[in-house]
């Protein structure tokens, strides 16, 4: 009993570490249209920094104020590369993906090459503390991931759904000529997009760091566990976001505590095959915004 | 009033105006006024560059000559510039996020305006105007009938409280019965001070709102003068022979035989852009 | 050989709350113009995406007869209505961007028939041939509409009228039993609205069933042999074009000229 | 009627077929000349451009966005290193292209509703499948172990890694001639219009499920061969070929060669798998190199190599029309 | 093709990864090599021969390290450097076959049996045998098995199911888990509910450190013994004093003289890396290499002639006894000494 409480919880902190990768994901497609197969990276690249500084002697919060300024400076820097294709309406999906894995593999190179190869794990203020269960102990590390996910699922909420630039991003992320045309300001915010995004992958860096490893090639699995959770909840919505990680950090819990890890390899992508069969737009797809047919 | 406004600068002026599509001008070295509180037409067969020369007024395609906006050199300004300035335009395509509700389109538009007046209260006068959409304001846009979508194009343009409206073929898709009621709010809209440049198709929206107008053919005004001074009939001679027969681009020697590629039909240019695959 | 005639009974399509269309009723007969007027969201767009297959109708029967036989429409997709010769146009052009002019154009008398010219993908006189003949129909039928100078290009570079003009050209050329045409003369200059219409016109004679949605009453009265008057989903007048054009009702609700 | 410019159907079909001629010989060619590490690389090449014609009709004509396709790159490598062991090289080569076949069947049919991204995460997921079963199904993949000494078909006058140069480059030729002929057919023409516009290919009488089937079938089968001609040029077949970025290399060819342009698939393959090799003296920073030149194309140049070439096509016509 | 030029140079080739997730270890065998080879340059081991070598970066990817083996043999080289994994050498087998190249190998299978491979690290089944030897010094019957769902791990635990079954071990229960897998608690939970004595724990480097983590989150107090690479730096810099209980074996001992003399140059010509294993074994290799280039000869021939017939080779820093490359794996269980995680250090046993 005390077992599968203790893959219950750890499941449901894993799937919000998913969840930060897949709300990254889903902000910058909500706000640009672009859906980033660099997000993983984004986040390695605030992890990796923070790593390589408190190991060189600076402190976890001095740490985390630096990657944050590392991240946003390349945020701007990703912004302004996707503006021009997105003023030129080159948002074939084809090219968006290999766009952003070309992003993914500069990262992940030049993070190899500049930071190293070498693989770390974060202690932060909180690490030593633990709930206590038994045998087992959840660090507050745990706690803090899922606590975050949800605190940034409702930030978006709330930013998409009630104010004027969340607005007026959402606008760009339908139709950026339409967009465009009336008025929106494509190139500004379509680098708050990616500074949001940005901003997400950092927290989602030093806290995930916390908790697995830390290391230059960490990021394309981190997009992919992402993508899966996104996809399963639906790419439109941030909480599809933190249903969908929760979905799957539980679902491979309990496959690798009682089935077997082959098993908990398939799980995700047959989940996403499940989920997608019966739902093609995720499983919180809402009502359909798709243009009727004139 | 009327006595004044030729002492004022123009609502807009443009001078050896042309507009491009790559290297083509679509719109060729035009040049007019159009005075505050004035509307004005701007008559051509299809594809004479209508489209393409409000789009460049307000920004969105390359284009040389001058272009003041209330005395104001409005040519090099962004898009987003010129609509601050109170130039709004109702574009012919994409004239509404299909994604968005149809409050969602009115505030979007309101936002990037000038915002002289209140939100609830600009939309309260247009909802006026078109008392259909007021009961649609939850709806997503791409729910609305085509004439809907028309009549939500429209009203994006009067949210934008601006002083000069680039109208292209409002009345397109509309019922005769919401045609005269645009044409009546055209006329309320010069009232207050709002200048419009109409481009239409429908000879008699032209008539009963225009003072003035400019006939565009193959991108250049073969004829302009007062509503009055001409007639349905006429205007139809002058588009004859108006089909534009491009001429053989420098191109490679079509090794594909393949056309370029184009990844939507919509043509929202970026002004001064230099795209590499604009040929 | 018998005429075309598609005939629907007690069309009705909603919308969640939304009645979009009430209990329509109508047959359009090979080598007559039926019109279907009404104001803005009276549903006309919505009858033409029932009877082509867009969106789901409750019916009592709909059906196409050709050639002394008749098929039942409900269970069909909209490509397969459209292989049986129910071709439709778009109130907004939709044309395929990738494709020149003339190639959207030769789509029309193709797409339907991809199946029985599988063979072309191997290349060969079957496929040089083949386009040739579609390429020469596609050319036709854009000088007919006086497009003929804009075959090459890139539908992206052209005129919304213009583009309405080529996707009607595409349904011309279908050889189809049945056009649905919708608002096909909205943005064209009154030049190419004259030509449009003789070229409709030209339909009757060879015995298409043509329904056309229209505004512009004028060209209505010139065209139609009969007139459905449709308001919030449910027709209120119908009858030969001087009769309802003419009548109170439309008029009023129409026209909005208040007796 | 001539009044279309643009060079008639017949013609452009003599060029396709001038032009399948060429890489044919060229391949032969190289293959003489070439050194062995030489014809290596200049074999992988010609792998992955054959792979990548397969991408450019799925990708390029329909415009579906595949993450999985190493799944039939694996049917051919694992399917050519185990029917080899006992049966014939016939064999071996047409039960994996029907196994392929099937495959993409099942996987159109599973993913029937599923659009745009949605569809590429759903291809993204089989591929990590697929993986999944490669390391797993040991009696038949031989796990992570993978296949060694595979057998490879024997091209008499040639030498090495010279055969599998040959023999790829003539299955290419065909697989471009056939892409080509595609493109002009009223099939490619339906696949095109499946890429834009859903309703508009519906009211054309296209069936988008069928041409979505039959395009992702079509696209399954020159990738399948790939992967047998790989399995023969390295003689081994295991699952680090199988991953992820091997699915990704694939739709890089055909976006960085220009989508949907007949001559995607050969520049393509040369920017993606040659280039990386002449840019060994930039050491650990080919692979930033690499990733700077998929981004800059995919953002900036949507139509790839295409763009450049028809732009220096451009520039010729010009030069040649103004000094004579 | 061409061999050894007149001048007396000679060309090596070297395919390691350098690039990607394991271009550490890529880069820590490089620097064993680059060592060794410039002590015999300064003290003229090499009498004339100038030897070059060409690194180049396979990336770990099969169809990338193949070429490789072809570009070297075409540039004349005589002897090369490869497979950090097994898969790569597998694959490579053909080629260093046909172009008569002999190699050394780093991966550490058993199923690489290609006359022209020369493994020198110790084997999936020594470094196992190894395992009965720490059993049987600690008295342990009840063996749980840990392997990773990567190249390496995968092939050990056939070799981990075949040699302990045979042995007195009971293999009570066997997980698996993937290197990159955010938390391995569920599978410990699940190997703990079997009560081993101890864990045999077959995987590269790095995942140790998340599975002591493992360990310690779900409070499990037992002995882990690892292979080879249970030794990385990472384990004690990113556990701690979580990796306390941690066992590991290393071919590197610390008693003999080359190991000493190792430990001292590499501490001066790398200050900031700790010596390791694979350091240590690339390190050999070459020295094993220059011997054959000055005894054997400066052609491909010559050297694999040399390699193929090279008995009890001593002074090297790896292994209790001297190397017989006739094996062609010549590191053996008892050749393997045991050291223990403690508070991020490690300590002999
Ligand atoms: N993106 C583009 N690229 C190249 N040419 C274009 C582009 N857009 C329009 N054109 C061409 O420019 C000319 C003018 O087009 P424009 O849309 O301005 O015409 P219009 O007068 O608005 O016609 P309509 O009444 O049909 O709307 C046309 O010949 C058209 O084909
Ligand atoms: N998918 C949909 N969801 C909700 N409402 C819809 C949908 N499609 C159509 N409607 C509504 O149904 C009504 C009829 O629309 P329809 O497009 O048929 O009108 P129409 O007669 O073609 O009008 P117009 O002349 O403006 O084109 C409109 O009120 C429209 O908003
Ligand atoms: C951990 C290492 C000894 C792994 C080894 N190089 C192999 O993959 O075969
Ligand atoms: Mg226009
Ligand atoms: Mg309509």
């Amino acid at each position: 009993m005390t077992e599968l409480l203790y893959f219950t919880i750890i499941g449901l902190c894993i799937g919000g570490g998913y969840a930060l990768v897949a709300l990254g994901i889903s902000t910058l497609f909500n706000g640009t249209g672009v859906l980033n197969f660099a997000q993983g990276d984004i986040v390695m690249v605030a992890a990796l920094f923070v790593a390589v500084r408190t190991t060189g002697g600076g402190g976890y919060l001095a740490g985390f104020l630096e990657a944050t300024a590392v991240v946003l400076v390349a945020s701007v820097l990703l912004g302004l590369l996707f503006v021009r294709p997105a003023i030129a309406r080159r948002r074939d999906i084809d090219l968006i993906i290999v766009g952003t894995i070309g992003v993914s593999t500069v990262l992940a190179n030049l993070a190899n090459n500049v930071l190293g190869s070498e693989t770390y794990r974060l202690t932060s203020p909180v690490t030593a503390q633990a709930i206590r269960l038994e045998s087992f102990s959840i660090s507050f590390d745990y706690i803090a991931i899922l606590l975050a996910a949800g605190l940034l699922m409702a930030a978006f909420f709330v930013f998409y759904k009630r104010t004027d630039i969340g607005l007026q991003m959402r606008a760009m992320s339908a139709d950026v000529d339409a967009a465009r045309l009336s008025g929106v300001q494509i190139a500004r915010l379509t680098v708050v997009g990616w500074v949001f995004a940005g901003i997400v992958g950092v927290f989602a860096g030093v806290l995930l760091g916390t908790v697995l490893l830390v290391s230059a090639s960490m990021g394309v699995a981190l997009t992919i566990s992402g993508f899966a959770a996104a996809m399963i909840g639906g790419l439109r919505h941030p909480y599809g976001a933190v249903v969908g990680g929760v979905i799957i950090g539980l679902a491979e819990n309990y496959a690798a505590g009682y089935l077997n890890t082959a098993t908990r390899q398939a799980i995700a992508p047959l989940i996403i095959m499940a989920v997608l069969l019966v739902l093609p737009q995720g499983i919180l797809a809402g009502r359909g915004i798709k243009a009727r047919v004139v | 009033m009327s006595d004044d406004s030729t002492r004022l600068p123009a609502a807009l002026e443009l001078t050896g105006f042309s507009a491009y599509h790559g290297s083509v001008a679509a719109a060729n070295d035009v040049s007019f006024r159009v005075e505050r509180g004035s509307a004005v037409g701007v008559l051509g067969p299809n594809g004479a560059g209508k489209s393409t020369l409000l789009l460049a007024a307000a920004g969105f395609v390359r284009t040389t000559g001058g272009l003041s906006i209330a005395g104001q050199v409005a040519d090099r300004l962004s898009p987003a510039r010129r609509r601050r300035l109170g130039l709004a335009m109702v574009p012919q395509e994409r004239a509404a996020v299909l994604e968005l509700s149809v409050a969602e389109n009115l505030r979007l538009s309101w936002l990037t305006g000038r915002r002289a007046t209140p939100y609830e209260q600009a939309r309260e006068s247009v909802l006026e105007i078109f008392p259909a959409l007021a009961g649609r304001l939850g709806d997503p846009a791409g729910n609305l009938s085509g004439g809907q979508r028309q009549m939500l194009a429209v009203s994006r343009g009067l949210m934008a409280t601006c002083d000069v409206l680039l109208l292209d073929e409002p009345t397109a898709g509309l019922s005769p019965k919401l045609i005269s009621e645009l044409v009546q709010a055209i006329r309320t809209l010069n009232e207050r001070g709002i200048t419009v440049l109409l481009v239409e198709q429908n000879f008699s929206v032209v008539e009963r709102t225009c003072s003035y107008i400019h006939v565009l053919n193959g991108g250049r005004i073969v004829w302009h003068g007062p509503t009055t001074g001409i007639d349905r009939d006429s205007i139809g001679d002058l588009y004859s022979g108006a089909r534009r027969t491009r001429p053989p681009a420098p191109r490679a020697p079509d090794p594909v035989g393949e056309p370029r590629v184009r990844t939507t039909v919509d043509r929202a240019v970026p002004a001064g852009s230099g795209e590499p695959e604009g040929t | 050989m018998s005429t075309v005639r598609l005939s629907v009974r007690d069309m009705t399509v909603q919308f969640g709350g939304v009645v979009a269309v009430a209990q329509l009723s109508l047959d359009v007969t090979g080598g007559e113009i039926v019109a279907l007027i009404g104001p803005n969201g009276a549903g006309k767009s919505t009858a033409i995406n029932g009877l082509s297959g867009f969106v789901p109708v409750r019916v009592a029967t709909m059906s196409l007869q050709f050639d002394d036989v008749v098929v039942d429409l409900t269970p069909l997709s909209p490509q397969q209505r459209s292989r049986l010769g129910i071709v439709r146009t778009f109130q907004t052009p939709r044309l395929i961007p990738e494709l020149t002019v003339w190639q959207n154009v030769a789509m029309g008398s193709v797409a339907g028939d991809v199946r029985r010219r599988w063979f072309e993908v191997f290349g060969g006189p079957a496929l040089s041939r083949g386009a040739r003949d579609r390429r020469d129909r596609a050319v036709t039928a854009l000088a007919a509409l006086g497009l003929d100078g804009l075959a090459q290009d890139n539908p992206g570079e052209l005129s919304l009228g213009e583009q309405r003009l080529v996707e009607i050209a595409r349904s011309m050329v279908s050889g189809a039993r049945v056009l649905l045409l919708d608002e096909p003369f909205a943005g064209l200059s009154s030049v190419e609205q004259q030509r449009l219409a003789a070229e409709i016109d030209k339909l009757r004679s060879a015995s298409v069933a043509a329904l056309l949605v229209e505004h512009n009453l004028e060209l209505v009265r010139s065209l139609a042999d009969t007139v459905v008057a449709l308001d919030q989903g449910a027709e209120f007048a119908r009858g030969d074009a001087a009769t309802v054009l003419d009548s109170h009702e439309v008029r009023e609700r129409y026209l909005g000229e208040v007796a | 009627m001539a009044t279309a410019r643009g060079a008639s159907p017949a013609t452009r079909q003599g060029v396709h077929l001038v032009e399948a001629a060429a890489i044919a010989a060229g391949a032969i060619a190289l293959a003489a000349v070439l050194g062995p590490h030489e014809a290596q690389i200049a074999a992988m090449t010609a792998i992955f451009a054959l792979a990548g014609v397969g991408l450019n009709i799925l990708v390029g004509y329909t415009g579906l966005v595949s993450l999985g396709h190493v799944v039939f790159f694996a049917i051919g490598a694992y399917g050519w290193a185990r029917l080899t062991e006992s049966s014939s090289v016939g064999l071996a080569l047409l039960l994996p292209i029907l196994v392929s076949l099937l495959v993409a069947g099942v996987i159109v049919l599973v993913t029937l509703r599923v659009v745009g991204y949605y569809f590429g995460i759903t291809t993204l997921a089989i591929g990590l499948l697929s993986v999944v079963v490669v390391q797993n199904a040991t009696p038949i993949t031989g796990g992570y172990a993978g296949i060694s000494g595979i057998q490879q078909i024997a091209v008499p006058g040639f030498v090495g890694p010279g055969q599998v140069l040959v023999m790829a480059g003539l299955v290419l030729a065909v697989a471009y001639y056939l892409q080509s002929s595609l493109r002009e057919s009223p099939l490619g023409a339906a696949m095109l219009a499946t890429r834009f516009d859903v309703p508009a290919s519906q009211s054309l009488g296209v069936s988008v499920a069928r041409v979505r089937l039959l395009a992702f079938m079509i696209s399954s089968v020159p990738v399948t061969i790939a992967g047998a001609f790989l399995a023969q040029l390295v003689h081994y077949i295991g699952p680090d070929q199988m991953s992820m970025e091997t699915s990704i290399r694939l739709i890089a060819i055909a976006i960085i060669g220009g989508r949907g342009w007949r001559w995607a698939p050969v520049l393509g393959a040369v920017v993606v798998v040659t280039l990386p090799e002449l840019l060994r003296p930039l050491a650990e920073y080919r692979l930033v190199f690499y990733g700077v030149a998929l981004a800059f194309v995919a953002l900036f140049m949507p139509r790839g190599l295409n763009q450049i070439v028809t732009w220096a096509g451009g520039r010729i016509h010009a030069l040649r029309g103004s000094t004579g | 093709s061409g061999e050894a030029s007149e001048s007396g140079e000679v060309l090596v080739g070297v395919a390691l990864p350098f690039s990607g997730a394991v271009s550490r270890t890529g880069n820590l065998y490089r620097k064993g090599i680059e060592l060794r080879l410039k002590q015999a340059e300064e003290a003229g081991e090499l009498g004339d021969i100038s030897v070059k070598v060409d690194y180049q970066d396979d990336a770990n990817n099969p169809s990338e390290a193949v070429p490789l083996v072809t570009r070297f043999a075409q540039a004349g080289a005589v002897a090369m450097f490869g497979a950090h994994s097994s898969p790569v050498a597998l694959a490579q087998a053909n080629a260093v076959q046909a172009a008569g190249l002999p190699e050394f190998v780093f991966g550490a299978s058993n199923s690489i049996k290609n006359p022209f491979q020369y493994q020198v690290n110790a084997r999936d089944s020594e470094q196992i045998r190894n395992v009965i030897n720490f059993a049987a010094r600690n008295n342990f019957r009840r063996v749980g098995l840990f392997t990773d769902t990567g190249a390496y791990g995968t092939s050990a635990k056939q070799q981990l199911d075949a040699i302990l079954g045979e042995s007195d071990l009971e293999i009570v229960g066997s997980e698996t888990f993937e290197p990159t897998a955010s938390n391995l608690a569920p599978q410990l939970v699940s190997l703990r509910r079997k009560n081993p004595d101890f864990v045999a724990m077959f995987s590269f480097g790095t995942p140790y450190a998340a599975v002591v983590k493992g360990k310690a989150e779900i409070g499990w107090n037992v002995p882990i013994v690892g292979n080879v690479a249970a030794g990385d730096i990472a384990v004690g810099e990113i556990a701690g004093k979580d990796a306390d209980g941690l066992y590991f074996m290393t071919p590197l001992g610390d008693d003999t003289p080359a190991s000493r003399a190792l430990a001292e140059s590499w501490a001066k010509a790398y200050p900031e890396d700790p010596l390791t294993f694979e350091g240590a074994t690339s390190y050999d290799a070459m020295t094993v290499l220059i011997r054959a280039l000055s005894e054997g000869g400066t052609s491909r021939q010559a050297v694999q002639e040399w390699l193929s017939k090279a008995t009890a080779i001593e002074g090297l820093a790896c292994g209790k006894s001297p190397w017989n490359l006739t094996e062609r794996a010549p590191i053996k269980a008892d050749d393997l000494a045991f050291r223990l995680w403690k508070t991020g250090e490690t300590v002999a046993v």
